[in-house]
């Protein structure tokens, strides 16, 4: 098998593994419990939150464990609408956020709040002349994501938090595809939460973080026992978070030559799969993008139809088109980038993992250029 | 949670117990958690304290810092051990929890209950 | 060492460990994808959902996966009171329930709702007749857990179901102590929304379900990516809810005899304690408690040095002693069953698990006759 689809969900390293081990066996105790199985439940979960503060340049105080991306994102945003509705109810995001954030924003439309959607640039971009215009005398948060999922395009989330601090407003970024991966600093993006997601960078499932900068105050999405400093209750996933910590600390670990690796396998796969197959096409940005996303869209065919057939050989992708979702509408995101659904019918997501190599890439260029092929053959738009 | 000078003195406390006709004794309540504490010392004729129990109901913190207090005074003037603060009992024991300080504050007030208790009965 | 802090957190069962090995390693898949490696993440989620459906004698299609206990108490009362606000803005629940339904209640209070916390008497048992005099014309949620965490005294859902529904009022049930130790049966009880979590049942820790009866809408807790069937959204912790199921069966499988084992432990448990040691008392109910809970009172002593003292022993327990709480506030639950400050200080619980045997009563009960000693020999309040 060969894995390219690490923006769903990434494999859990071997040391990730290792580390949750104990801590699903012996070291089972419950961190709010203060006899030593409990003490040392507390100490791994510290050391997992030192690891995380680490790779964004936070303070440990400023990580709060969440169940995920999805929950760092809602209690992010719910938390400062709440909060902060007496000082205004405006909000701006853009049109490509995730759905975390989008059915977030949309749920506090339901409740009052008024949402500014900036659109992208034909590369899914932002514009941060947009952005200015948007802001509003009651505007009491932007949201950004750092890098798109399907898309791998990044954002100038410095310029975004710079325009955030010059007029007061708070900035939440969700930096779930970007963490791990990119180098992310709070600090110097002036970021007030971000999302994170083990996930996505060779941790467990059902763990995430929130950053929220020091002395922000936030209303609770999840009340109870006072664990997370009171900020997020519920007897905390230890051996996920402890995984979740390994993983941070191997990301920052292997930072540089990740990306570097991952760029050399992605930039020799859109050039061997744009050289290799008449009208493919590259979505996004080709520079300003994730070093393991890469997505493409092949005309005349469907992409459900190339998931399953690349399936079969072996291959995992994604794709943003219509028949794969379960509302049967295509992609917003390529929507966005001003794309007929025709054309986002055929569109495969490739997002590489650091277990690949180049033999993983010209296999994959094979498999796709012939399912491509197959495809069209069947395909009335096709007539080459 | 606790310094390993803490556990050492909450599991092996020295000076626990009564003096029976002491020259001094003092008990404070702890309004915070609704715990306390007895001190009792015995003073020679050069105002040195020359025996020193505790009786302790509270947390270990508690019981650490009676036992910790109770070394410290042992020997000392009367009016030097006056002078030793909550403070001195938490450096002594290599620091407190921050909400378990106000334990520390529980037996330095004994202790000046209870020599002020003896002030009282020489003077 | 001798675990007997179960109600705290329990450890993961064998069966349930190796049953979470492969999707920690190759069936990593994300279930919202549609080839192999998803299909097979997805099996596994709707395996697991069979299993904790079958529990409580529910559907599958009412079970929702999320983060834990909290989150379900969270999910459930929130998503109730912002879904029926129009209708009324009054809930009723009791003053023993667990913080993360009294907090949750607290933060409703805060933002408009009124509440009614039913007493309990000195045995920690509510009484029907002051629930029926709770009801209000604009009451639109009754919230009673099933078995108390600290006391495991049982409330008597049934007769609150049947009060609920005939007052057309939701009835919700925090049941993560009951669920997998004694029968819930939620078409008996009459439950709306039931909660349970994974990590209180020898299951991994960061899982727990929402119980919702089919055709009730709520409003979301957590918006997204429309999982869980749009109801709770974030990408699925397999791994977690496989080894969650897997409990699930197991308590299902062995329910009558764990209930008889425990309750054989339990009363020996108690019957020695109270006999051995003078000035010893129970909490809670002699009779309708929980198979595995036991609650002591020891006079003139206070918990947290009970407790390290114990640890010492390599036993582990827990207190409500105040000066082991964060807010130094003694337990409230004990508090509304009439004790005082003073006698709440010296409560110990101990809960049992299945992993328990007779032998380690004998220890146990042995330890805590010595330890008890030292204490008092210690105190100013005991003069024996
Ligand atoms: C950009 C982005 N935000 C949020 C999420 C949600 O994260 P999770 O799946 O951990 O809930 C994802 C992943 O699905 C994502 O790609
Ligand atoms: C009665 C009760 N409700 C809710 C919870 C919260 O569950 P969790 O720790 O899984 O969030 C607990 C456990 O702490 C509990 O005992
Ligand atoms: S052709 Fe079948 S869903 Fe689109
Ligand atoms: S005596 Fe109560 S906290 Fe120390």
């Amino acid at each position: 098998m060969i894995y390219m689809d690490n923006s769903a969900t990434s494999p859990i390293k071997e040391e990730v593994f290792n580390a949750m081990i104990p801590y699903l066996k012996e070291e089972f105790g419950n961190p709010s419990t203060f006899y030593t199985l409990g003490r040392n439940a507390k100490k791994a979960v510290e050391e997992a939150r030192e690891n995380i503060a680490k790779l964004i340049n936070a303070d440990t105080k400023e990580i709060i464990f969440t169940s995920g991306g999805t929950e760092s994102d809602n209690m992010a945003i719910k938390g400062v609408a709440l909060k902060f509705e007496d000082k205004g109810k405006h909000i701006i995001t853009t049109e490509i956020e995730h759905p975390a954030v989008l059915r977030t924003c949309e749920f506090l439309e339901s409740r009052g709040f008024e949402l500014s959607y900036l659109p992208v640039n034909e590369n899914g971009i932002i514009s941060t002349e947009d952005l200015k215009n948007a802001i509003r005398e009651d505007t009491i948060l932007i949201s950004v994501m750092h890098a798109n999922n399907e898309i791998g395009t990044i954002q100038p989330i410095e310029e975004v938090g710079k325009i955030a601090k010059e007029n007061n407003i708070l900035f939440h970024c969700d930096a779930v595809q970007s963490v791990g991966k990119i180098p992310v600093d709070v600090k110097e993006a002036n970021i007030d939460l971000l999302s994170i997601s083990s996930h996505k960078i060779y941790g467990p499932k059902g763990v995430g973080v929130l950053f929220i900068k020091k002395g922000l105050k936030l209303e609770l999405l999840i009340h109870g026992g006072g664990q997370e400093n009171g900020l997020r209750s519920g007897t905390e996933n230890v051996p996920g978070i402890v995984g979740f910590g390994k993983a941070a600390e191997l990301a920052y670990e292997h930072l540089d030559e990740n990306i570097a690796k991952l760029k050399q396998l992605r930039d020799s796969l859109i050039e061997k799969i744009l050289e290799r197959i008449p009208e493919s096409y590259l979505n996004g940005d080709r520079e300003n993008r994730l070093p393991n996303n890469a997505n493409f869209r092949f005309s005349s065919i469907e992409g459900e139809g190339l998931i399953l057939r690349l399936d079969a050989e072996g291959i995992n992708g994604a794709t943003g088109s219509a028949c794969s979702s379960k509302s049967l509408k295509a992609s917003y995101v390529l929507s966005a980038l001003g794309l007929e659904d025709e054309e986002i019918h055929g569109s495969l997501r490739l997002s590489l993992g650091t277990e690949n190599n180049m033999k993983d890439v010209d296999v994959v260029v094979d498999a796709i250029a012939k399912v491509v092929g197959e495809l069209r053959e069947m395909s009335p738009l096709w007539d080459n | 949670m606790y310094s390993d000078k803490v556990m050492d003195h909450f599991t092996k406390p020295r000076n626990s117990g009564i003096i029976e006709d002491a020259s001094g004794e003092g008990t404070v309540g702890n309004p915070t958690c609704g715990d306390l504490m007895t001190i009792y010392i015995d003073v020679d004729n050069d105002e040195v304290i020359q025996d020193i129990k505790f009786k302790t109901f509270g947390c270990g913190a508690a019981i650490a810092t009676s036992s910790m207090i109770t070394e410290i005074a042992k020997g000392m003037n009367v009016d030097e051990a006056l002078e030793i603060t909550r403070n001195d009992v938490a450096d002594a024991l290599d620091g407190l929890p921050p909400i378990k300080m106000h334990c520390s504050n529980l037996a330095a007030d004994a202790l000046t209950e209870a020599i002020k208790d003896y002030k009282s009965k020489i003077h």
